[in-house]
């Protein structure tokens, strides 16, 4: 108990370390940025997690709330000129009020079909973003998004946006903490550990589902909002049905029920195409097998992956020593 | 042909049968009735027509060869199923309705015939899942840790540490539940049941895979249990373990009620050795 | 043999210390993004290897009052957020004096906010009318606007004597700001819009579309995409067996068309840049020389067939090549040099910017084609 | 009314498309349980075969076609064996990324091999369009709806009366039973996979005439036969095939009587409504959830 108390603290001192490091130390605009693009990816992957890693539930539809969150924010601000941070409020309001309409009847679903549901609402709020195109720009994309103030400090350097990206990170990864050594957490770790001995000691498990589902949710449209800002343009092609396939690879490729794991699996996601553009025309074929080749050896994520083979050598350095 | 007979054998013998007499199933006190419970599966009749009661505080036990319908009995006491015709009331409310969750925050708990712990939980927290219904802290509960919260969350664990040392298990409380031998599974599904406060437990053989040691130890558990004034349910193959400790034994086959009585009554009961050796 | 390779040697050490290379002046770094793989692939490869081979060219000759040019390309697989994290690696990374592309208009306008805020010039080689209008100081573009290839078509229509069209779009920035000009300017031409529908880019038939277009009378149809989508369109609206004329946009200028559509091609009339038609232009055009010496240099190196969109980024080197001349790498001064361009004869066309015109071109920069034969046919 | 039935027969048409495509991925379902995610990428190297076997090297129709099934169906048993029969633990999440890695592997390949241009195919019988009440049909759609009733029915054929199918279905249904009484599963899983990715190749030869094939045609492809497969109810072939034509129709339909910029998100709107009220697709085998 204690232990693990102290173990979380030693683990969120260290980020919060490396968060202060990164954003003080690096100085090139464009490592800042691909940073912050990587707070802003974990933080849809977090959200994910608790939906797959820990209720157990696929969603291949998430990427509409993360642009849901990025829409709502772009209108309310850009067209309406509300304040962001009032924009911020209703996009999770928003956000959190589809889900629930949304997740009431497709969390009944399960397993495939839940991936077909959650796809199909993805694929029609995308094609809501561009066809509504009065409001949203359409496909060409809106345009004039503000920039974030607060007070006297503005969100337009870099170092600052990163700063403001990291500590909702570091925020969205106590709150997941928090839920999960709650009664709500265990609850919802035991239906991933078997959904019928759950729903036999008395979980409510379709209403635990859709809190998480709406958690999430929230989780997106926080990530779409900080996106919008800091790109200040947005169109649709950037929340479609290959956003949220690429957001269930970074929970699965880091490594699901695992708060790391989505930081792992975001970085991993974001950096690569940004190392394999040297490869030009090969950049599919290298991701792709990359992609592969992890998951063929490390079923478990990168994070239960490298802890495994770092043991495993430990051990083996223990052997050789003996 | 033979369950025609077996049926008015039973009848005879046991002269109480609850078909006989309706107004004996609506006894204000009884904890459970089951009144002509039905339930089909494709063309197959898994429950025909089953009706009994049971009085609280008794430990009923539940026997028949397998495949007599005793796990789909379950499944519609605890509301997984529902029956196709006839009903179940508890503490003589009708439960048709009720979610599953409901019935077991109104006091229904039960065990696995296969060990369904939460295997990569410690077995506090099994325990603590299984107090959900009895504690309140929510998603905001969880967020904000309101001093009540905190208050509930201790509360919860050290009834949940005490309910281990009730079963015998103190020492594995922080181990993952996957990790442990079957035996002190089984017990630790008992434990989380407990954890739920319920009057009614229904136990699905709980001896399966133990060794006459475990199970011995499994009894006393259970006579304990009794102490604590729940009414148990149990089905159960090891005769010598379901005769010794139940107070009632209720036979089923190929989903009919075959015979009902006490321990005594129903060994000496023709048709219930008819089923079990005779037809084979 | 050694005694050659010795000779190499110490004559290549020679020309490193010759004076010219001492007094060599720094590089001049250009950046490029283009979505050279993806979905707008057709646009961003030709241009990336057009802007490649320029720079190539550029150096051979001496480069720029003596700097040498460096590209830095990257690819932006025609994704917003690619584009901006490319246009920081750009700015921040590779410092360059100013950048050519994107290729489409999501692209372009997710970077216009970080070019102006880092005050470098950005030539834009996307159709989309809202890059340059209105006007931001920093921001160019070669590719002539929708606005200009709706005016073309909807003069020939006019001329026909035609009022009602149907509308058909694809369902992506390029359709959708097509299809706004072609609703705007409607009355212009006295033309009424008939019916208006759009289709997906990746759709294997549009036959309920042009049903509906069919059931409104209309006696043109204007579709408005890029391939492979309009040569479905072409196919189908001969199997409706629609007789009546199909104008297409010059989204679809390239020959892939005609071997797409294959029969069905035939009588399609469509505008596009003269570099599709270059072999038939008069003698005295202007464009003519221009467009000739590109396809050869183009051919010779790539062995393909040049292609409309890799012009806009021919014109969009040579104009920033011409406005870094002089300059001394003083971004306010290529901006400048830029915005005061005149008289510059293009692939894409005769560009003449000015403090109101980023874009700088003129319907002129249109020839309307017809498809006979299965070749181009210059319509006068 | 002459506009429906047109709407109805655009909508057989691209339904075709779709229930082909669907039938392969059910099918691939109901003998290893896994849903493939790069099966439109195997649709792709169908069409992208018959490309370059039949209109560039100019093959005759039935052995570039022989060829083109070929191609996909050893790509498929490279794939199960290198990628899917490798993978440490078969969870289902784990084997469906494993599979969207090899999607974006194949269109990368395809890429690099074919280019980035898309290519034309001409029909296979080259006649003009059939007028059936003042509506035009197209001979090429018969032939994909030919061929999507010959796969499905095939496949039923071989899952449901051949010993090898039967065998198949067994290792779907309990891999250490089947494999107790003789069966040897690695072998089925790999013929299975073989079949499927054969059946997307078969499917992509008789699309590539209708649209237009390139290297990224698979992704939309795949999705939309994802789509049919779960609205018909998984491992069920005719589910699987009326989930397609009922597709294709919803969106014909959508596009012509409502607006076709939403007519995805109309057909998409009454599929979710059809999961609701049947949450195992419209043919599924009810099961009762066991405990």
């Amino acid at each position: 108990m204690d232990d693990n108390k102290k173990k979380q603290w030693t683990e969120n001192t260290i980020f919060l370390v490396v968060i202060l490091g990164c954003g003080l130390g690096v100085d090139n605009t464009y490592y800042l940025q691909i940073m912050t693009f990587i707070g802003i990816n974990t933080l849809l992957a977090l959200g994910l997690n608790m939906l797959m890693g820990y209720a157990g539930q696929v969603s291949l539809g998430h990427a509409a709330f993360y642009g849901i969150g990025a829409y709502t924010t772009a209108i309310l601000s850009g067209t309406y000129g509300i304040s962001p941070w009032a924009a911020l409020v209703c996009a999770v309001s928003c956000a959190v009020f589809i889900a629930f309409v949304v997740g009431l009847p497709t969390l009944k679903l399960s397993g495939y079909y839940l991936g077909m549901g959650t796809l199909g609402f993805g694929m029609i709020v995308n094609i809501l973003f561009r066809e509504w195109s009065t409001v949203t720009g359409g496909s060409s994309g809106f345009v004039g998004i503000p920039m974030l103030e607060a007070g006297p400090v503005s969100f337009m350097s870099g170092r600052n946006y990163f700063f403001l990206v990291w500590m909702v990170v570091l925020v969205a990864v106590l709150l997941c903490r928090r839920i999960l050594s709650s009664r709500m957490g265990r609850a919802l770790r035991s239906i991933h550990d078997g959904e019928n001995a759950s729903l036999a000691v008395g979980v409510n498990t379709h209403f635990l589902k859709l809190q998480i589902f709406m958690f999430s949710a929230a989780l997106g449209a926080v990530a779409g909002f900080l996106y919008a800002h800091f790109v200040m343009f947005i169109s649709p092609e950037s929340f479609g049905f290959m956003v949220s396939v690429k957001m269930v690879t970074m929970v699965v490729i880091g490594g699901m029920a695992s708060v790391w794991g989505a930081l792992l699996g975001a970085s991993l996601l974001t950096l690569l195409p940004e190392v394999l553009h040297g490869f030009a025309e090969y950049e599919m074929i290298i991701f792709g097998l990359i992609l592969m080749v992890v998951m063929i050896f490390m079923p478990q994520g990168l994070t239960r992956g490298l802890l495994d083979i770092y043991e495993h050598s430990r051990k083996r350095d223990k052997r050789h020593g003996n | 042909m033979v369950t025609d007979s077996v049926k008015a054998f039973s009848k005879q013998s046991l002269g109480s049968c609850d078909i006989e007499c309706p107004k004996d199933i609506t006894r204000s006190h009884d904890i459970l009735n089951v009144r002509n419970l039905t339930k089909m599966f494709g063309g197959v009749t898994a429950q025909d027509d089953i009706s009994f009661s049971i009085e609280p505080g008794i430990v009923c036990g539940l026997i028949g060869p397998n495949g007599a319908g005793k796990t789909t009995l379950f499944n519609m006491i605890t509301g997984i199923y529902r029956p196709d015709s006839g009903q179940v009331l508890f503490n003589g409310r009708p439960t048709r309705k009720m979610a599953v969750h409901q019935l077991v925050r109104a006091g229904i708990a039960r065990t696995f015939q296969h060990v369904e712990l939460f295997g990569s939980m410690t077995l506090l927290e099994n325990v603590l899942v299984g107090m959900h219904v009895r504690t309140k802290s929510g998603f905001w509960g969880a967020v904000t840790r309101m001093p009540w919260v905190m208050r509930e969350e201790r509360r919860a664990r050290e009834k949940a540490m005490d309910l281990l040392e009730f079963t015998g298990l103190t020492q594995y409380a922080h181990r993952p539940a996957g990790d442990l031998p079957v035996g002190r599974q089984k017990m630790a599904e008992i434990a989380r049941a407990l954890a739920s406060e319920p009057k009614l437990l229904l136990l699905d053989e709980p001896a399966a895979g133990l060794n006459p040691v475990e199970t011995e130890a499994l009894g006393k558990l259970i006579q304990r249990v009794k102490e604590r004034a729940v009414t148990m349910m149990l089905v159960e193959h090891d005769m010598s373990l379901a005769m010794g400790i139940s107070d009632k034994v209720i036979v089923l086959d190929r989903g009919k009620k075959l015979a009902e009585g006490s321990p005594r009554e129903v060994q000496n009961n023709q048709a219930v050795m008819e089923a079990y050796l005779g037809r084979g | 043999m050694l005694l050659r390779k010795t000779t190499i040697v110490v004559l290549a050490i020679l020309l490193c210390l010759s004076p010219a290379v001492l007094l060599a002046k720094p590089v001049y770094k250009i950046g490029g993004i283009f979505s050279s793989t993806g979905r707008a692939s057709f646009l961003g490869d030709p241009e990336k290897k057009t802007m490649e081979m320029m720079v190539e060219k550029i150096n051979a000759a001496g480069g720029i009052d003596g700097h040498m040019l460096q590209a830095v390309i990257y690819d932006s697989e025609g994704d917003p957020a690619k584009a901006v994290s490319a246009v920081n690696k750009l700015i921040h990374k590779d410092k360059v004096l100013a950048i050519i592309g994107p290729s489409t208009t999501p692209t372009t306008l997710a970077i216009v906010n970080f070019v102006e805020r880092a005050q470098l010039p950005l030539i834009s080689c996307a159709a989309g009318v809202k890059i340059t209008s209105p006007v931001k100081p920093w921001v160019f573009k070669t590719a002539q606007s929708d606005l200009l290839a709706v005016a073309a078509v909807y003069q020939h229509i006019q001329a026909r004597g035609i009022k009602k069209i149907g509308i058909i779009t694809v369902a992506n920035s390029f359709g959708e700001s097509g299809k706004n000009q072609l609703l705007a300017q409607a009355p212009d031409f006295g033309l009424e819009v008939v019916q208006a529908e759009s289709f997906g880019a990746k759709d294997t038939d549009t036959t309920a579309q042009l049903t509906k277009i069919k059931s409104a009378a209309p006696e043109a149809i204007v579709c408005w995409g890029t391939n492979p989508g309009p040569a479905v369109v072409a196919k189908n609206v001969k199997q409706l067996k629609l007789d009546i004329p199909l104008y297409q946009s010059h989204g679809v200028a390239s020959p892939k068309f005609i071997e797409l559509a294959g029969d069905a091609a035939e009588g399609i009339i469509l505008p596009t840049g003269k570099i599709l038609v270059t072999g038939l232009l008069p003698e005295d055009d202007v464009q003519k020389k221009i467009l000739e010496d590109y396809q050869v240099d183009y051919q010779a190196k790539y062995k393909g067939n040049v292609s409309g969109f890799g012009g806009y980024a021919f014109d969009a080197v040579n104009l920033l090549a011409k406005a870094l001349k002089g300059s001394n790498g003083d971004k306010n001064k290529i901006r400048r040099a830029l915005e005061s361009m005149a008289h510059h004869v293009g692939a894409t066309g005769e560009f003449n910017f000015s403090a109101q015109d980023h874009n700088g071109l003129a319907p002129s920069a249109f020839v309307m084609v017809e498809i006979k034969g299965g070749t181009w046919k210059l319509i006068k | 009314m002459q506009e429906i039935i047109q709407y109805l027969f655009s909508g057989i048409t691209t339904g075709a498309i779709y229930a082909v495509i669907a039938v392969g991925l059910s099918m691939l379902y109901s003998s290893t349980e896994l849903i493939n995610f790069a099966h439109g990428e195997f649709v792709m190297l169908g069409a992208m075969a018959i490309v370059t076997l039949w209109v560039h090297m100019a093959l005759p129709l039935p052995l570039a076609f022989a060829g083109a099934v070929a191609l996909g169906c050893c790509m498929g048993l490279l794939f199960e064996r290198l990628a899917i029969r490798t993978a440490r633990t078969p969870q289902p999440i784990v084997l469906v990324i494993i599979t969207v890695g090899a999607s974006i592997f194949l269109r990368g390949v395809a890429m690099i091999v074919w280019g980035k241009d898309p290519f034309s195919v001409p029909a296979f019988s080259r006649h003009d369009s059939i007028e059936i009440a003042g509506a035009a049909l197209l001979p090429q759609s018969i032939w994909i709806v030919g061929a999507a009733v010959l796969l499905a029915g095939g496949i039923h054929f071989f899952l449901k009366k051949t010993l090898t199918g039967k065998a198949m279905v067994a290792c779907a249904v309990n891999k250490k039973a089947a494999w107790l009484t003789g069966i040897p599963s690695e072998k089925m899983g790999i013929l299975a996979f073989a079949v499927s990715t054969g059946s997307g190749a078969v499917a992509g030869i008789f699309i590539a005439p209708i649209t237009m094939s390139s290297y990224d045609m698979g992704t939309m492809l795949g999705l939309k036969g994802f789509c049919a497969a779960m609205i018909g109810g998984l491992g069920s072939l005719w589910g699987a095939f009326a989930g397609g034509i009922l597709l294709g129709v919803l969106e014909s339909l959508g596009a012509g009587l409502i607006s076709s910029g939403l007519k995805d998100a109309i057909a998409f709107i009454l599929l979710l409504l059809i999961l609701y009220i049947c949450p195992g697709g419209l043919f599924s085998a009810k099961e009762a959830k066991r405990f």
